[in-house]
C-alpha cells in the first residue's frame, strides 16, 4: 500500500504545480514528474510497453514540443505576460465534470474484479510469449492482429496531423531556388533603380 | 550521386591521414624541461653591462632611445659626481627604463649604443602577472658589481648559456614589490660564486 | 537488494574511470593525431590529468547569471547525469555459463529502455540552455533539441532492424542471437546509420551544433562553470560509452568471440570492442570539421531517415522471407 | 627695411647662379640667407656681427684667387659666389679637420649634441676620417665659470662669439680670452664668477658645447624636447620665447632668433632660469580653507561654492563696497578682462592691480616701441632704471648707448652701470645734459613716483624734439590689465567708469572693517606692497580672503581660501608689454591636477554667482579691441594713477630706498631651487658719507630699525653713487621683506657687526 | 515491487485518475497561457489512460491497453497541432494570451 500512497501523492503534487506554475517551464518539468510517476504506475500494473511508451512519447516527443515552443515563444526567462486567470469559476465547473467521470469510473470499478496477482515465474513475462498479460508480445499480438483497423486508422490520424502541422507552421512561401531567388532579387533592384531615376 | 560518394572517399581518406599522423614523429619540444638552442645572437631581455673597474658604460646619451622603433626605452640623463663617478666621463643615466612589453627586441638599441652598454641576452623567460613588472629599470638592467660585466654578444657562448635552464627557480625568489634584485644571469653568478666561496 | 547496490556502486566506480581516461585519451590521441604530445605533466604521461581536472572542476567557483532561472538552472545538470548513469542498469557485460547476463537487471524490453532513458536525456541540454538566461546557451539548446529528436528517429529505426533479426527486446537476448553471425554485417546499412546518429545523438564533432564554441562560446553550457559544468561534461563522455556499449551489444557481438578465440573471456573481447568504438569517436572528431545547421537536418531528415526506412522495409522482407 | 632703399643703394650680384639684388655693405652670409642658401658659421652671428675666426664659411668668388670667408665680405656690383662646388667643398673640409684637431668627439655625453652646428657641418662639410694621428688635447672638462655657466675648454673652438656678446652687446666686458695659441681658452677677466643678467646667453651662442647651462646639464637631448613659442611674462618687457618641456617639466627657455621688436634675440636669465617652480614641490595643487586655523584641502565645487556663498553674502549685508579684488600684472589679458568683467557684473568696483609699488603702467599718447629706444639720442631715466626692472629693456638702452646715445640718469640710488653713464640729481640737470643737437629723447620712469614723472616729463619735453616715454614696471602684464580695466576708475580699453577704491583706499577700508569679501588673483601685496605693515594689518582685517596662487605665499597664508593657479608656462592667453605690443602666450605643459588657471577660477566663480558671462568668442573680440585702444587722455604720471598714501612724517635717521632686483621676490623666484644660487642677499647700501659717520665698511652686517618693524641681518655695501642720507635695500626678498619698514620712513642703523669680527668669531 | 501493489482496491485507483483528471481541467479551464492548457489537457488524457490500464489489469484484457496506446498516439498528433497553432497565433498576433487573441471574432 506505501508505494501506492507515495506515488499517487507525487503524480497529485506534479499535476497541481503543473497547472499553478507560474512559469510554463515549471509546468513542464512537473509533468515529466508526473509522466515519470505514471509510467511506474503502469509497469507495475503490467502495462510494460505502455510504461516505455509514456517515456518515449510523452516525454521524449510530445513534452520536448512544449519545451521548444517555450524556448521559440519566450527566449527570456520571464513568464509571458498574461491576465488574469479565470480562478473563481474553474474549479466550480471542473467538479462538476470530475464528479460526473468519477460516479462513471466508480460504477465501472464496481464490477471490476480485484486486482490478482498473475501466477508465473517471471511476473512479467517471457518475453515474446503472446499469452502471457502485460508483455510486449501479448501487446504486439493485440494490435497487429486483433486491433488492426484502430492501429490503421492511429496511423492515419498521425500522418494528417504531420500535414497539418507542416502546413501550419511550415514556411508557406513558394520554393525557389537560392540562384534564381538572387536573380530575382537583382532584377527587382534594378527596376527600382529605373524607377528611381538614379 | 558520384559527388556523394566522392565524399564519402574523402572522409575515408581525411580518416587515413589523421590515422597516419598518430604514428608521425612530434616535433614539440618540451619547453621548460627541455631547452632549445637559440642562436648566439639571440635578441632577448636586454641588459646594461659594466667596464671592468665596476663603472656603469651606460652614460646617458639617449641614442638607444632615440633609435628605438618602439618609443621603448626612457633615458634620463645626470651628471656625474666627481667624488663618486657612475660611469666614466661627466654624464650617467640616471634613470634608464625599457619598457619590454613595448619592446620589439630588434636590437637597434644594440647598435646605437656608443659605448655598448646596453646588449640584449638570450634570456627570454621574464612572464609576470603585472604590466608594471614589465618595465625593467637600471637596477634590473644592470649587471650587478659583483657578477662581472656582463657578455657582449660577440663574447656569448653557442646558444643559451648553461644557467638559463635554472629561471623557474631564480625567478621565485624574485621579490615582486622591488622587481629583480638583478639580472637573472648575475644573480646565478653571484649564487654560483657564493657555493664556490662557502 | 544489496547485490543490486553493490552492483551498482561497482559499476559506477567502472564508468567514472573509464569516463576519466577517456578523456584523457580522447585528449591524448587527438594530440597525436595533430602532431602534439597531449596532456604530459601531470604524472607519467599525463596519467594523473583527470585527477588534476576533476580537482579544478571541483574548486572552481559556481556561477549562477542573474537572467537564470536558479531552479531549473540547478536541474538541468542532474537531468542530463541521471539519465546518462540511468542507462547502465539494464548493460550486460558478459554472461555466465548458464546465459544469466552481467548486468544490474536484466530487462525484458531493454532496448526500449534504453530508447526511453535516452529520449530523457535531451532534457539536461534543453532545460539548461533555456535556464542559463543568455543568448548563446539557448541557441544551442534549441539546436541541440531538434537535431537529438532528428537524429533519435533513424536510430530507433536503425534498432528496429536488429530487433527484427533478433526477434527480442532483451539485449541479453540480442547479444545471444549474434553467436554465429555479428549483425553488422547483415545489417552494415544499419550500422552506418546507428555510428552517424551515435555520433549526432551524444553532441560529438563533427554533430557538435548544441556547443558549437565558434559560434556559440559554448553551446548550452556556456554560462555553466564548476561541478555543474561538469556534470555535462561526464554526462556527454558516460554517454558516449553507452552508446560505443550499445554498438557492440546490438552489432558487434558482444561478448561474443570472433573466429573462434574462445579462450579469451568475453567480457575482454567486450571492453576490446567498446574501446574500439570509443577510438573512433575520438578519431572522428580529429579528423572532421563541424556541419553546417541546415545541412545537418537536411541529413538527418533527407537521406538518413529514407534510408533507414528502407533499410527497415528491406530487412522485413528478409525476415518474412525466411 | 620698412621703406623702399634707393636703386643706388642696391648691389646686384649672383650667389650659385642665382641673381641677388641686396643693400649695399650686407655680408655675403645675409645675402646668401636670402636665396635660401645656408652658408656655415661659428664665429659669425647676425647680432654680433663678423670676426672671421673661424673660417668656415669660405666660398669661391670669380676673380678672386683664393676662398673668400663669406661672413666678412661685403657683397660687391657683379659679384659671383658661389657657395657650393669642389674648391668651396675641399677648403671647408679642411677647415672642419683642423677644427676638430682637438675637438673631443664625445657627442653622446655632450649637451648641445643633436643642435651642435659642428656636429651639423661636420657631418654636413667635413671628411669622415682625420689625417691627425696625435692624442687631441687634454683640458679641464667642468670649469665653473660662474652661478649659471660651465666651462667645457676642450670643446671650446674659439669662435669668440661669448666673448663678444659680453662686450657688444651686454657691455660687461667680464669675458676674455686668456693666454694664447693652443692654450686660447675662454676665462673672466678678473677670474671672478661670471655673473651679470645676460650669462645664459653664451650658452645659445656657443656653437658647441663649451659653454652649458648649470639647469640644463645633462638634463635631457634636443630630440626630447617639446618646444612651444611664447611670451615671456616675467618682467613688462614680455621677451618672445620658445619653452622647452620634458616630462611634464620645463627644462630651459631659449630666445627666439628673428624676434627683433621685442627681445633682440636676448633674454635675461631671470627669464631664462625662472623655470624650475613649474615641477616645484611646494605647488599648491587643492583648493585649501582655512578652518580652525589649519588649511585643509577641499573640492574645487565646494571651494566655489564657499567664495560665492560670502560674495553673496556680503552683497546682500552691505552691499558691493564691501567687497574688492585685486591683481592683474601676472594675468593675461583674457584673465583679466574676465576678472574686471565679472567684477563689475557684481557691481563692485574695489578693483585695482597695483599690489606693489608701480603706481601707472600705461605710458600714455607718447610711448614708443622697443626699436625706437635705440635710435634715441638720448635716454634719461627717473626713479630706477630698466636694468634689474626690466633687463631685456636695459639690453636696448646698452645699445643706444654703444651707438652714440646719452644715457642720464636722474637721483639714482642704484650701482653704476658697466656702460658710459650720467648722474644728476634732479630733472633739470638732466634736460640740461641732454645734447642740443638730440632730436629723440627716451624718457623711461619706473612707474613709482608719479609726481617726479611729471616734473621730468615737462622738464625734457620741447618744441623740436620727440620725446619718447617708456614705463619698466615690476609686474608681467601690468600694462595688459589697465587696457582691460583692472582699474578702480576704468573699463576695458580705458573707458572712464565709475571711480571705486584703489589697492591703498582698499585697505584703508579693510582696516576700518569695511572689507568682507577680498579676492587676490596672483599677486603678493603682503611681500611687494610699499608698506608692507599696513598692508598685512589690512588683509587680515578682511573677513574672507581667497588668494589665487601657485605657492603658499606671504599672502596666501593669510587667506581663509586658497585656490591654486595655472603658471606662466600653463596657460595661454595674451599680454600687452611695456611698449604696448600685443603678444600672444601658449601652454607649452598642461597644469598639474587639480589646478585651474586664474581665467577658469574666474569663470567658476562667475558660475557659482550665476552671472552671465561673455562667450570665450566675445571675450576674445573684447580682449583684442581693449588691448589695441589707444591710450587716449592717460598722461605720463597721470594724477589719476597717483596713490592715495600719505607720505611717512619726517624724523631723523636715514631715509629708506627700496630697489629691485631681477632674482629678489616671493612665489616663483623663492620657490625656484635650481636658481638659489643667482638669489641675491638681503643687503643695505650706504653713502660714503654715512657709511663712514656710522663705522659701516663693505661687508658688515647691520639691522635696520623703523617705525613698527626692523630688517635684521642686512649685508651693508658702500655705494659711491648714492647720495648721503639715504639707505637703500632690495625688495622682494622671501626671507628678509624690505617691506617691514614703510617706504620712505626713517631709520636708525643698529647692531652693528664688523665683517672682519665675524670672522674671527 | 509490482506485488506491493497487489491488493490495492481498484477503487483507489479510480479516486486517483479522477482527482489527476479534475486537476487537469481545472487548469484547462483556469489558464490562459495555451501551453499550460494543453499540458493540463495532457494530465487529463494521462488520467483516462491510467483508469483504461487498470480497468485492462482488473480484467486482464490487454483492450484498455491497446486504447490507452491509441490515446498516447492521438494526444502526440493533438499537442503537435496545437503547438503548431500556438506558434501560428503567436507569429501573427506576437502574444498568446487566449482571451486577447479573438481572431476568429471577426
Amino acid at each position: 500500500m506505501i508505494p501506492f500512497w507515495i506515488i499517487a501523492a507525487v503524480l497529485i503534487v506534479s499535476a497541481l504545480w503543473t497547472v499553478t506554475a507560474r512559469k510554463p517551464i515549471y509546468s513542464v518539468v512537473s509533468l515529466l514528474l508526473n509522466f515519470a510517476a505514471l509510467a511506474t504506475t503502469y509497469l507495475i500494473l503490467h502495462a510494460e510497453f505502455l510504461a516505455v511508451m509514456q517515456i518515449i512519447v510523452y516525454s521524449g516527443a510530445i513534452l520536448m514540443l512544449f519545451v521548444f515552443v517555450i524556448a521559440l515563444l519566450n527566449s527570456g526567462i520571464a513568464a509571458v505576460v498574461l491576465g488574469r486567470d479565470r480562478v473563481p469559476v474553474a474549479p466550480a465547473a471542473a467538479a462538476a465534470l470530475a464528479a460526473v467521470a468519477f460516479v462513471a469510473t466508480a460504477i465501472a470499478a464496481a464490477h471490476a474484479p480485484a486486482i490478482a496477482p498473475i501466477a508465473t515465474h517471471s511476473p512479467l513475462g517471457a518475453v515474446g510469449r503472446g499469452n502471457v498479460f502485460g508483455s510486449i508480445g501479448d501487446f504486439g499480438q493485440a494490435l497487429f492482429l486483433s486491433r488492426l483497423l484502430p492501429f490503421e486508422i492511429t496511423a492515419l490520424i498521425l500522418m494528417v496531423a504531420v500535414v497539418g502541422v507542416v502546413l501550419l507552421a511550415g514556411d508557406l512561401t513558394p520554393y525557389v531556388p537560392t540562384r534564381r531567388r538572387a536573380e530575382q532579387t537583382r532584377r527587382a533592384l534594378r527596376e527600382a533603380i529605373l524607377r528611381e531615376g538614379k | 550521386m558520384r559527388k556523394h560518394l566522392f565524399n564519402v572517399g574523402a572522409i575515408l581518406q581525411g580518416l587515413g591521414i589523421t590515422f597516419k599522423y598518430m604514428f608521425v614523429r612530434r616535433p614539440t619540444i618540451e619547453y621548460p624541461s627541455i631547452k632549445k638552442q637559440h642562436a648566439p645572437r639571440f635578441h632577448g631581455l636586454h641588459e646594461l653591462r659594466r667596464y671592468a673597474d665596476g663603472k656603469e658604460r651606460c652614460i646617458g646619451c639617449e641614442l638607444c632611445s632615440s633609435a628605438c622603433p618602439a618609443n621603448a626605452i626612457t633615458v634620463i640623463g645626470a651628471e656625474n659626481a666627481p667624488d663618486a663617478r657612475v660611469s666614466p666621463g661627466e654624464r650617467h643615466a640616471a634613470s634608464y627604463e625599457i619598457d619590454e612589453l613595448r619592446c620589439i627586441f630588434c636590437g637597434l638599441c644594440e647598435e646605437a649604443c656608443p659605448t655598448d652598454a646596453i646588449v640584449l641576452t638570450p634570456r627570454f623567460e621574464m612572464a609576470d602577472y603585472r604590466r608594471g613588472a614589465f618595465v625593467y629599470s637600471k637596477d634590473r638592467l644592470l649587471v650587478p658589481s659583483d657578477a662581472g660585466v656582463g657578455t657582449p654578444p660577440d663574447e656569448r657562448p653557442n646558444g643559451i648559456p648553461a644557467d638559463l635552464g635554472r629561471v623557474a627557480e631564480v625567478k621565485s625568489t624574485m621579490n615582486v614589490d622591488r622587481g629583480y634584485s638583478a639580472t637573472h644571469r648575475g644573480e646565478v653568478l653571484k649564487t654560483e660564486r657564493k657555493g664556490l666561496a662557502g | 537488494m544489496l547485490i543490486v547496490l553493490v552492483k551498482s556502486a561497482i559499476l559506477l566506480l567502472v564508468v567514472l574511470t573509464t569516463f576519466a581516461y577517456a578523456m584523457l585519451f580522447e585528449r591524448k590521441i587527438m594530440g597525436w593525431m595533430q602532431l602534439r604530445p597531449g596532456p604530459n605533466r601531470v604524472g607519467p604521461w599525463g596519467l594523473l590529468q583527470p585527477a588534476a581536472d576533476a580537482a579544478k572542476l571541483i574548486l572552481k567557483e559556481d556561477l549562477t547569471p542573474k537572467t537564470a532561472d536558479p531552479l531549473i538552472y540547478r536541474l538541468a545538470p542532474f537531468i542530463s547525469l541521471l539519465t546518462a548513469f540511468a542507462v547502465y542498469a539494464i548493460v550486460p557485460f558478459g554472461a555466465n555459463g548458464d546465459g544469466s547476463p552481467w548486468a544490474i537487471g536484466d530487462v525484458n524490453a531493454g532496448i526500449l529502455f534504453l530508447m526511453a532513458i535516452s529520449s530523457i536525456g535531451v532534457y539536461g541540454i534543453s532545460l539548461g540552455g533555456w535556464a542559463s538566461g543568455s543568448k548563446f546557451p539557448l541557441l544551442g539548446a534549441v539546436r541541440g533539441t531538434a537535431q537529438m529528436i532528428s537524429y533519435e528517429l533513424s536510430m530507433s529505426l536503425s534498432f528496429v532492424g536488429v530487433l527484427m533479426l533478433a526477434g527480442t527486446t532483451s539485449l541479453t537476448g540480442i547479444v545471444n542471437a549474434q553467436e554465429r553471425v555479428w549483425f553488422f554485417i547483415p545489417q552494415a546499412l544499419g550500422f552506418i546509420i546507428y555510428v552517424i546518429t551515435a555520433v549526432a545523438e551524444t553532441n560529438r564533432t563533427p554533430f557538435d551544433l548544441v556547443e558549437a564554441e565558434t559560434e556559440l562560446v559554448g553551446g548550452f553550457h556556456t554560462e555553466y562553470s564548476g561541478l555543474r559544468f561538469g556534470s555535462f561534461f561526464i554526462a556527454e563522455y558516460v554517454n558516449m560509452l553507452t552508446v560505443s556499449c550499445i554498438a557492440s551489444l546490438l552489432f558487434l557481438g558482444g561478448w561474443n568471440a570472433p573466429f573462434g578465440l574462445t579462450m579469451i573471456p568475453g567480457i575482454l573481447w567486450f571492453v576490446l570492442k567498446v574501446g574500439a568504438f570509443m577510438f573512433f569517436y575520438m578519431w572522428l572528431r580529429a579528423t572532421l570539421p563541424r556541419f553546417r545547421y541546415d545541412r545537418l537536418m537536411t541529413f538527418g531528415w533527407k537521406v538518413l531517415l529514407p534510408i533507414a526506412t528502407l533499410n527497415l522495409v528491406a530487412t522485413a522482407a528478409w525476415v518474412a522471407l525466411h | 627695411m620698412s621703406s623702399a632703399p634707393a636703386t643706388s643703394d642696391l648691389v646686384n650680384l649672383t650667389i650659385d647662379g642665382v641673381p641677388v639684388q641686396v643693400r649695399k655693405g650686407t655680408l655675403l652670409v645675409e645675402a646668401a640667407k636670402l636665396i635660401k642658401q645656408e652658408i656655415p658659421v661659428y664665429c659669425y652671428h647676425t647680432k654680433l656681427g663678423p670676426a672671421g675666426l673661424c673660417r668656415v664659411c669660405l666660398v669661391e668668388v670669380e676673380g678672386m684667387p683664393k676662398l673668400q670667408i663669406g661672413c666678412n665680405t661685403p657683397v660687391a656690383e657683379g659679384m659671383v659666389v658661389r657657395t657650393r662646388g669642389e674648391s668651396v667643398e675641399k677648403g671647408r673640409a679642411m677647415v672642419l679637420e683642423l677644427l676638430l684637431v682637438n675637438h673631443p668627439l664625445d657627442c653622446p655625453i655632450c649637451d648641445k649634441g643633436g643642435e651642435c652646428d659642428l656636429q651639423d657641418y661636420a657631418m654636413a662639410y667635413g671628411r669622415g676620417s682625420s689625417d691627425l694621428a696625435d692624442p687631441k688635447t687634454s683640458k679641464p672638462k667642468a670649469v665653473d665659470l660662474g652661478p649659471t655657466i660651465v666651462l667645457d675648454e676642450e670643446r671650446c673652438v674659439v669662435c669668440q662669439r661669448c666673448v663678444r656678446f659680453d662686450d657688444l652687446i651686454a657691455g660687461e666686458r667680464q669675458l676674455v680670452l686668456k693666454d694664447r695659441g693652443h692654450r686660447d681658452m675662454i676665462a673672466t677677466a678678473t677670474g671672478d664668477p661670471y655673473r651679470h643678467n645676460f650669462t645664459g646667453n653664451v650658452t645659445e651662442l656657443c656653437p658647441v658645447g663649451a659653454l652649458t647651462s648649470k639647469t640644463y646639464r645633462f638634463k635631457s637631448r634636443p630630440w626630447d624636447l617639446k618646444r612651444t613659442e611664447t611670451s615671456c611674462t616675467q618682467c613688462s618687457v614680455g621677451c618672445r620665447m620658445n619653452v622647452d618641456v620634458r616630462r611634464e617639466t620645463v627644462l630651459r627657455t631659449m630666445s627666439v632668433e628673428g624676434d627683433d621688436a621685442v627681445s633682440d634675440w636676448w633674454l635675461c636669465d631671470r627669464g631664462r632660469y625662472n623655470v624650475g617652480y613649474v615641477d616645484a614641490p611646494g605647488r599648491i595643487t587643492q583648493p585649501l580653507l582655512r578652518r580652525d586655523g589649519t588649511f585643509v584641502q577641499i573640492g574645487w565645487d565646494d571651494a566655489f561654492a564657499i567664495w560665492a556663498k560670502a560674495i553673496r553674502a556680503a552683497l546682500d549685508a552691505r552691499g558691493p563696497e564691501s567687497i574688492a579684488a585685486l591683481g592683474g600684472g601676472r594675468l593675461t589679458n583674457e584673465e583679466a578682462y574676465l576678472l574686471a568683467r565679472s567684477m563689475r557684473e557684481l557691481g563692485a568696483k574695489n578693483i585695482d592691480w597695483r599690489t606693489g609699488r608701480q603706481r601707472q603702467a600705461t605710458p600714455g599718447s607718447s610711448g614708443g616701441t622697443l626699436l625706437d629706444l635705440e635710435r634715441a639720442g638720448a635716454i634719461v631715466t627717473v626713479g630706477e632704471s630698466p636694468a634689474q626692472l626690466a633687463p631685456v629693456m636695459d639690453l636696448r638702452v646698452r645699445k643706444a648707448v654703444r651707438h652714440g646715445a646719452r644715457y642720464i640718469r636722474v637721483a639714482s640710488h642704484e650701482a653704476p652701470p658697466t656702460m658710459r653713464h650720467h648722474d644728476v640729481p634732479d630733472v633739470a640737470a638732466a634736460a640740461a645734459a641732454i645734447p642740443a643737437n638730440v632730436t629723440r629723447v627716451a624718457l623711461i620712469w619706473d612707474g613709482v613716483d608719479s609726481t617726479l614723472a611729471r616734473a621730468a616729463f615737462a622738464a625734457l619735453e620741447r618744441d623740436g624734439r620727440t620725446l619718447l616715454t617708456y614705463i619698466s614696471g615690476e609686474q608681467g602684464n601690468a600694462r595688459g590689465a589697465e587696457a582691460m580695466g583692472v582699474l578702480p576708475f576704468s573699463g576695458p580699453g580705458y573707458h572712464v567708469a565709475d571711480t571705486g577704491r584703489d589697492f591703498d583706499g582698499i585697505c584703508a577700508d579693510a582696516l576700518a572693517g569695511k572689507i568682507d569679501v577680498l579676492s587676490i588673483f596672483g599677486a603678493n601685496p603682503a611681500l611687494n606692497a610699499a608698506d608692507g605693515a599696513r598692508v598685512r594689518g589690512a588683509l587680515q582685517a578682511v573677513g574672507f580672503l581667497v588668494v589665487t596662487e601657485l605657492f603658499m605665499t606671504e599672502t596666501a597664508k593669510m587667506a581663509t581660501l586658497v585656490l591654486p593657479a595655472a603658471g606662466a608656462f600653463e596657460k595661454s592667453g595674451s599680454i600687452v608689454n611695456l611698449a604696448g605690443d600685443v603678444l600672444p602666450t601658449a601652454a607649452a605643459l598642461a597644469p598639474p591636477g587639480g589646478v585651474l588657471s586664474d581665467f577658469e577660477i574666474v569663470a567658476g566663480l562667475a558660475r557659482a554667482l550665476e552671472i552671465a558671462l561673455p562667450d570665450t568668442e566675445e571675450i576674445e573680440r573684447a580682449t583684442i579691441a581693449a588691448a589695441a585702444a589707444l591710450p587716449v587722455g592717460i598722461a605720463f604720471g597721470d594724477e589719476r594713477f597717483a596713490g592715495t598714501a600719505k607720505e611717512p612724517a619726517l624724523g631723523d635717521g636715514l631715509r629708506l630706498r627700496v630697489t629691485h632686483h631681477a632674482f629678489a621676490g616671493g612665489g616663483t623666484l623663492a620657490n625656484d631651487e635650481r636658481i638659489a644660487t643667482l638669489r641675491p642677499l638681503p643687503e643695505a647700501a650706504f653713502s660714503r658719507a654715512d657709511a663712514e659717520r656710522l663705522g659701516i665698511r663693505t661687508g658688515d652686517y647691520v639691522d635696520l630699525v623703523g617705525p613698527g618693524g626692523t630688517m635684521h641681518d642686512l649685508l651693508a655695501e658702500v655705494r659711491e653713487s648714492l647720495a648721503p642720507g639715504e639707505v637703500v635695500t632690495i625688495a622682494g626678498l622671501a626671507d628678509a621683506p624690505a617691506n617691514a619698514l614703510a617706504e620712505r620712513s626713517r631709520v636708525r642703523v643698529e647692531n652693528v657687526r664688523h665683517a672682519d669680527a665675524l670672522v674671527e668669531a | 515491487m509490482a506485488t506491493s501493489f497487489a491488493g490495492v482496491p481498484i477503487f483507489y485507483y479510480e479516486a486517483l485518475a479522477s482527482i489527476l483528471f479534475f486537476i487537469g481541467l481545472t487548469g484547462a479551464i483556469a489558464r490562459r497561457n495555451p501551453l499550460v492548457m494543453l499540458m493540463s489537457i495532457e494530465l487529463m488524457f494521462n488520467a483516462a489512460n491510467l483508469a483504461f490500464i487498470v480497468f485492462a489489469r482488473a480484467w486482464l484484457n490487454n483492450a484498455g491497453q491497446i486504447f490507452a496506446f491509441l490515446v498516447i498516439t492521438v494526444a502526440a498528433a493533438e499537442a503537435a497541432i496545437a503547438l503548431a497553432i500556438v506558434v501560428v497565433v503567436f507569429r501573427f498576433a506576437q502574444q498568446v494570451d487566449v482571451d486577447e487573441v479573438r481572431v476568429l471574432h471577426g
